[in-house]
């Protein structure tokens, strides 16, 4: 176990971007989001960031190919792969978890290859959340903030930061950056902030949302089930849920006109769009309801039919607070009776 | 993908000189969709027309890119060429490397890469283009006009003339309109009623035109060519192939409480009327809102003097529905209400009167007889004051911008016919300024003051009052001899402003033409197209348009009237191709684009779209390609891009804009 | 307002008891005090669940489009604010909703809050809010907290358009009459006052954090295109993301002029924002321009009325003036 | 953008849209008067001024126009009677705008020109080309994609 004061994290944050690129929740704008660390950069201990950490691997919208015709033939350019090694600080559990979710869809065969570089270019830090709040259930998917698992573990108590290295890349990283961090034997402090987040959680107002009936058989019982009516007719069909979603991982690839070529480019989509997969004749889910029903089955009956009972949530709440009309997986749930209390 | 050929011309050495037409042949090889390309020396020649007609065939072309002088040039020639080839003359595009390049420009490099952006950005919008055609919509050989003045008579009578059926709707009971109510016309101070009369009567016998008198347009619907319009025949109780105009009821009915509008309301007239003795047609009317038979059911006293036996109290209001291709608005002007102008008394005195009301007691079927009279005592006056511009360049709420026009001319025609007639009475007229543009009119007027002696005041009369005398004084300022003048005198005659006919607005609307702020009806370009409305068929003849003389009215009315023969001339109208066309799947239904069309082509209907399958009734916007010009005013006021605009599409344009970037 | 709920519930009750609406469009409470939902109700028994409180700001005439689209039978009864009824009627002027469908209580509002000032003052897990007058109690898993109502409300109750229903056909209101808010175009003048590098920096900074996810427009009322230039792959404007400061300009330049004239300044559009951009500047900068060059204006005040953008007059000011004025 | 590779010299690029009816055939007259203007400028016909849509301006921009000017009849004599007004505010709004998010007000400008003003045309396109040159590359509105 090591330790930093916290007065001394801008110490950290140069040694670690020394090396490579680090990527920390920095409020801009009024907002908590990753941003790259230039010095000076404060980092922000607000419990969540807007947007979550998936664009470190799975960015907003990335260049794949390109191409330009010269003298009657079209040349064809790849995009180059990524190299940078980077580091992501302050990541919370339910975002850690959501990587596992990510794995499942960009690294099976055939793997992903920009996602699989930047996935392995990058340590990842943990942060337990000291301060959960109402809109978080991580704990509903066996998540547990008190112990992230990510490549490295912290703790802020106190004033200070608690450091403790999970795997090899990990150790390196803890390596790299010894310098700054005091070794220390604190488990005793860090055990009691454990208990006293896993206490919080515990009396979380979401906590006692059930999964029963929730899993990879539950397409017939729930698919034409009169919930999805009253639950989709005020949804707007914008995207906030989805893109603030650590799991949804949806997307389009289009072409621009750059005026001397082509460039081709991928982007998050949302299923929550009227033009979500359309196609020459149409779309396949032209009312709202159809599609509003796409993400919550995907998510919850989809995703564990095709990944071993892995649920597509990690209970993080950003949709809890960022959609515009305040429906969300949680009431999804508890329409259809999924609440233990 | 199109099969597009570019022709670059040399234009002698015009082009040649500055652009190396050879490497811009060289450079628009590679674009896409280009598979032919050639310079030569003049292509508007024919045997540059040849060669593009072969290459058309030879390389099975779709579309040309033609990069030469101004489209405004010979974009009509080149496109006959296409369509002499078999193609679709809208798949033609010009590149102006002329006037745009060639010309402006010395240096050599500097020229030639800019006529191969300007080829290339239509290359990019030619393979964009789809063939287009132009429309056909017959054309009802029938003419409609509104108003039965000397500006309506005037074009009815030219267009009957060159052998068209004409309708003239007149709300009153006769035609002549204002004119009719006239003394004497300047400059030449001959009889109104002399020079209108006739051509009152030849509009009533000419065997292609039909009086609707006493009738109002209902509605109009339709487009050039193709009006459909109600008129509404207003009940006379008189039936009109019967009255003689003997006008003996006239005489016997005992409801004359009710002044006379012919006479300005100088005097009265009887619940049944002939409006004036040489009212076209010459037929009696009932006005119900007086004859004592209607409020109380008793009297009938003019169905039993009638011989004729054309009383009919049973007549109902009715609706005719007729066709037409062009209507002609001739609605005229009124006086404007001079009761806001309360400074010179007219509603307290009788002896302040408007210039209309003075023309009536000149006039000898007035209610004087001809003799000028003071109303209030019927006394000969010995002093009378003009007031102008009363309500004319007058900013405030209560008047007018414009100037009236006539004004200055009627004024110095009135001051002089009363000093000819009556060398004992004092004439003054106040004035901002005098204006006298016209054939004989400044001659006129110097004869007013020259020969006559009227005394011109420059200055505005700030107040009327009467004495104890029982005359009156007006307050006035002599600009010119800057002093304050205290005048006695027997009679002011006000010249109020003119203003265009009340119900013009409806007309308008019903006619979707627009009107300015002043409610004259607006014309398609102020200079090129005085005479026409901006909504295609629909004409503009006489004071609905801006103030005017009778010459100038009379003129007007015949210009209308060629354009509305130039029109009902054609069997079929060639509708322009590049109009605006909306999506049905995108089109909201929000009405914007109709707001900001100035010709009245877009309205709505409720039509069930199939939107992938979901179908649904939904309000669309539907453009009538007869009337829509292509300026794109719709386009950009629609926010969804529903509206689009053929041959200047939004991708044409954008595409261009790339090529031009790139 | 828990005063106002229960007249609306016994209200609504009765006209859906009585035939006069089949459907009622409210406010559904959710888990917490701030997540009320927009929804339908369909039976006075579920009217339970409807809920006016502090957090109702949302604007609920939109869902009125595809409402009268459907082809359920009987009227639908809207709760609309004060400031809903200006897109209220802004929607009929468009023909975009069917008057004859609709039946409206107008309720009364004494300013609705924004939960995200709160969060920003430190507030963290708020379970509940009490309204107290002027004051808040907040009850939060972290203990309870007090906070000034004022400084509180969402950013267009601070801007309140004032108190009249623009459209109704009954009112239910227990509130005072209020004041107007503050002076909408304050924020904007503070940026035109801003030299032109600094206002670059502003909205560099604010637009880079927008994700495209599309809520401003699909929550905005005069955004209620059948397709959006936005969606449309032929409009030449299409995109999904901003993958570039130039579309994070183009898609917010837009679609503000597209609703500019139109546009009710109803807030919905900065409201919703999951990245908290002050959209509303954009929208309140054309209204304040149409208002200092062609005369004030604002739409959805009267049914019918002529937008500025399809209006002009002879002697409007030329493009010109921008150039001449303010700030370079 | 265009980059002159001998001179090595930054070159502005600059879109007009003309009305066909005025300012095209001011541009027309230009040329036929031998006025010249910098061949940076590229006309781009349009019905009207009222065609323009804003879009086309941004999309300009996006592409890589340093300058964008619009030219349309004197207000009072458009050939369609009214575009112009329209045309008018709509760009007073959209310039506006583009100058609250900071961008150099003088990259946009509109003139009217009218069929007889072929010097006016010449003298406008001058005075605009020489303010773009001055104000430099536009770098604050174009999609970096499309640079070079």
């Amino acid at each position: 176990m090591y330790t930093i004061e916290k007065s001394k994290l801008s110490d950290l944050f140069g040694a670690i971007s020394a090396s490579c690129e680090l990527y920390l929740p920095v409020k801009k704008a009024g907002q908590n989001n990753f941003t790259k660390y230039e010095a000076g950069t404060e980092y922000c201990d607000e419990l969540k960031t807007v947007k979550s950490p998936k664009d470190m691997f799975f960015p907003q919208s990335e260049n794949i190919v390109s191409f330009e015709k010269t003298d009657g033939k079209i040349k064809v350019t790849p995009d180059t792969i990524p190299t940078e090694k980077t580091v992501v600080f302050g990541v919370r559990a339910c975002d850690v978890a959501s990587f596992d979710v990510l794995d499942r869809v960009f690294l099976s065969e055939p793997a992903d290859s920009f996602y699989k570089a930047r996935r392995e270019n990058c340590t990842v830090v943990a942060t337990a959340c000291s301060e959960p709040e109402e809109s978080c259930f991580c704990s509903v998917f066996g998540i547990d903030p008190s112990e992230p698992k990510a490549d490295v573990a912290t703790w802020f108590v106190g004033e200070k930061l608690y450091w403790k290295a999970l795997t090899e890349k990990g150790e390196e990283l803890t390596k790299a950056v010894a310098s700054v961090l005091t070794e220390e034997n604190a488990d005793g402090t860090v055990e009691a902030e454990k208990a006293k987040i896993k206490e919080i959680v515990k009396n979380l107002p979401l906590a006692s949302l059930s999964l029963d009936g929730w899993d990879g058989d539950a397409t017939e019982a729930k698919f034409d089930a009169p919930e999805w009516e009253k639950l989709s007719a005020s949804c707007l069909g914008c995207g906030a849920c989805t893109f603030v979603c650590p799991t949804c991982q949806c997307y389009d690839i289009r072409d621009y006109d750059t005026g001397h070529g082509i460039q081709r480019y991928r982007c998050w989509d949302s299923c929550m769009y009227n033009d979500f997969t359309m196609m020459a004749h149409g779309t396949p889910r032209p009312s709202q309801l159809q599609r509003f029903r796409q993400r919550f089955m995907h998510k919850l009956v989809y995703f564990p039919a095709n990944n071993d009972g892995m649920y597509s949530c990690v209970g993080c709440g950003r949709c809890v607070n960022k959609c515009p009309i305040s429906m969300n997986i949680a009431k999804v749930i508890k329409a259809f009776g999924g609440d233990k209390s | 993908m199109q099969r597009i050929g570019v022709f670059v011309c040399w234009c002698g050495s015009n082009i040649a000189a500055t652009v190396d037409v050879a490497k811009v042949v060289e450079s628009v090889k590679g674009e896409p969709g280009v598979c032919f390309a050639q310079d030569y020396q003049y292509m508007c020649s024919e045997a540059g027309q040849q060669l593009i007609i072969n290459a058309i065939h030879e390389h099975k072309l779709t579309g040309i890119v033609v990069c030469s002088c101004s489209p405004r040039m010979h974009e009509a020639t080149f496109r006959k060429t296409a369509e002499k080839a078999g193609i679709n003359p809208y798949m033609v595009e010009i590149a102006n490397i002329r006037e745009h390049c060639s010309w402006i420009h010395k240096d050599k490099d500097e020229a030639t890469e800019k006529a191969v952006i300007l080829a290339r950005a239509a290359i990019a919008k030619v393979n964009l283009n789809a063939p287009l055609q132009p429309g056909e919509s017959a054309v009802t050989k029938r003419a409609l006009i509104i108003g039965g003045g000397i500006a309506g008579i005037q074009s009815a009578l030219d267009i009957a003339d060159a052998g068209y059926k004409v309708d003239i709707v007149e709300r009153s009971a006769t035609i002549g309109g204002k004119m009719a109510q006239l003394d004497k016309t300047f400059p030449t101070l001959d009889c109104a009623a002399c020079i209108l009369t006739p051509k009152m009567v030849e509009a009533a016998q000419h065997p292609n035109i039909t009086l609707y008198t006493y009738s109002e347009v209902e509605s109009v619907k339709g487009f050039v060519g193709n009006f459909d319009v109600k008129i509404k025949k207003k009940a006379r109780f008189v039936d009109e192939n019967k009255c003689t105009g003997c006008a003996v009821c006239t005489t016997k009915c005992p409801s004359r409480k009710g002044g006379n509008e012919f006479n300005c309301n100088l005097d009265n007239r009887g619940a049944v009327y002939i409006p004036f003795a040489q009212a076209v047609p010459n037929v009696a009317v009932i006005d119900s809102t007086r004859c004592l038979h209607f409020k109380t059911g008793k009297c009938g006293l003019c169905e039993k003097v009638c011989s004729a036996g054309a009383i009919k109290f049973d007549q109902q209001d009715e609706i005719i529905e007729e066709k037409y291709g062009a209507i002609v608005v001739a609605t005229g002007f009124q006086i404007s209400d001079v009761t806001k102008f309360d400074e010179f008394q007219y509603t307290k005195h009788p002896d302040v009167i408007t210039s209309l009301e003075l023309e009536r007691i000149m006039n000898a079927a007035g209610p004087t007889k001809g003799t000028l009279l003071r109303m209030s005592n019927k006394e000969h006056p010995k002093d009378i004051v003009f007031v102008q511009c009363v309500g004319s360049r007058d900013n405030t709420a209560r008047g007018k911008c414009y100037c009236s026009k006539i004004c200055c001319m009627y004024t110095a025609k009135h001051a002089m016919l009363i000093r000819e007639k009556y060398p004992d009475v004092n004439v003054h007229v106040f004035y901002i300024d005098v204006r006298t543009p016209g054939k004989n009119f400044d001659e006129f007027y110097r004869r007013a003051v020259e020969q006559y002696n009227v005394d011109y005041i420059k200055g505005m009369v700030g107040k009327v009052y009467e004495n104890e005398n029982g005359r009156l004084t007006v307050q006035a300022v002599d600009l010119l001899a800057d002093r304050r003048i205290m005048l006695e005198t027997d009679m002011v005659v006000l010249a109020a402003a003119i203003e265009p006919s009340s119900g013009v607005k409806d007309i308008a609307s019903m006619l979707t033409a627009s009107i300015d702020t002043n409610n004259f009806l607006t014309e398609a370009h102020p200079k090129l197209r005085p005479v026409e409305s901006p909504t295609a068929g629909v004409f503009l003849s006489g004071v609905c348009q801006g103030p005017k003389d009778i010459p100038e009215t009379v003129s007007q009315a015949g210009a209308a009237a060629v354009k509305v023969v130039g029109l009902l001339a054609k069997d079929k109208l060639v509708t322009n191709p590049c109009t605006a066309t909306p999506n049905e799947l995108m089109c909201n239904g929000c009405s914007s684009c109709e707001r900001v069309c100035p010709y009245g082509a877009i309205d709505y209907v409720e039509k069930e779209v199939n939107d992938h399958g979901k179908r649904e009734v939904r309000r669309l916007a539907r453009v009538n390609s007869a009337l829509c010009q292509g300026c794109g005013a719709c386009t950009v006021a629609c926010p969804s891009g529903a509206m689009d605009l053929k041959g200047f599409s939004n991708r044409q344009i954008m595409a261009e804009v790339d090529a031009i970037c790139k | 307002m828990q005063k106002v709920r229960g007249l609306v519930i016994k209200r609504a009750g009765e006209l859906l008891s009585d035939g006069t609406v089949t459907r009622v469009l409210g406010y559904k409470c959710g888990d917490f005090f701030y997540d009320v939902t927009p929804a339908f109700f369909e039976s006075a028994d579920q009217l339970s669940d409807l809920e006016y409180g502090s957090f109702c700001g949302a604007n609920l005439s939109k869902y009125l489009i595809n409402a009268c689209k459907d082809q359920k039978e009987g009227k639908i009864l809207v709760l609309l604010k004060p400031c809903d009824t200006y897109s209220f009627n802004q929607l009929l002027t468009e023909h975009r909703i069917d008057r004859d469908k609709i039946y409206v209580i107008g309720v009364g509002c004494k300013g609705m809050l924004d939960i995200e000032k709160l969060k920003a003052m430190g507030f963290k897990g708020i379970t509940k809010v009490l309204d107290n007058g002027d004051e808040l109690d907040i009850k939060t898993i972290y203990g309870d907290k007090k906070c000034k109502r004022a400084d509180a409300l969402l950013e267009k109750c601070v801007c309140c358009k004032g108190k009249d229903f623009k459209a109704f056909d009954e009112v239910i209101d227990v509130e005072e009459p209020g004041e107007k808010g503050a002076d909408r175009f304050e924020g904007v003048a503070l940026l035109e006052n801003m030299t032109s590098e600094e206002r670059f920096a502003f909205w560099n900074n604010e637009l880079s954090k927008c994700i495209r996810c599309n809520a401003c427009r699909n929550v905005c009322p005069a955004c209620s295109c059948m397709k959006c230039v936005f969606d449309n792959p032929v409009s030449g404007a299409a995109g999904k993301v901003n993958s570039n400061s130039f579309e994070e300009k183009m898609f917010h330049i837009i679609r503000a002029f597209h609703v500019a004239g139109r546009c009710t300044d109803c807030g919905e559009c900065s409201r919703v924002c999951p990245q908290g951009i002050p959209l509303h500047l954009l929208n309140r900068k054309f209204i304040k321009d149409i208002d200092e060059l062609y005369g004030d204006y604002q739409a959805g005040e009267e049914v019918g009325s002529r937008a500025p953008l399809v209006n002009f007059t002879f002697d409007d000011a030329e493009p010109s003036i921008v150039h001449e004025r303010g700030n370079e | 953008m265009q980059v002159n590779e001998n001179a090595k010299e930054w070159k502005p690029l600059i879109v007009a849209f003309c009305c066909n009816w005025c300012s095209y055939a001011g541009a027309d007259l230009a040329g036929t008067s031998r006025l010249s203007y910098p061949a940076d400028v590229k006309i781009i016909r349009v019905p009207c001024s009222c065609r323009v849509n804003p879009m086309f301006i941004l999309k300009a921009f996006e592409k890589g126009a340093d300058g964008v000017i619009m030219c349309g009849c004197h207000p009072g004599d458009c050939h369609y009677s009214t575009g112009n007004y329209y045309a008018r505010r709509r760009m007073t709004l959209l310039f506006s705008m583009l100058d609250y998010l900071g961008i150099d007000r003088k990259r946009t400008r509109v003139e009217w020109v009218s069929a007889a003003e072929g010097q006016k045309f010449s003298l406008v396109m001058n005075d605009f080309a020489k303010t773009i040159t001055e104000l430099g590359e536009n770098v604050k509105l174009g999609d970096i994609r499309c640079k070079k």
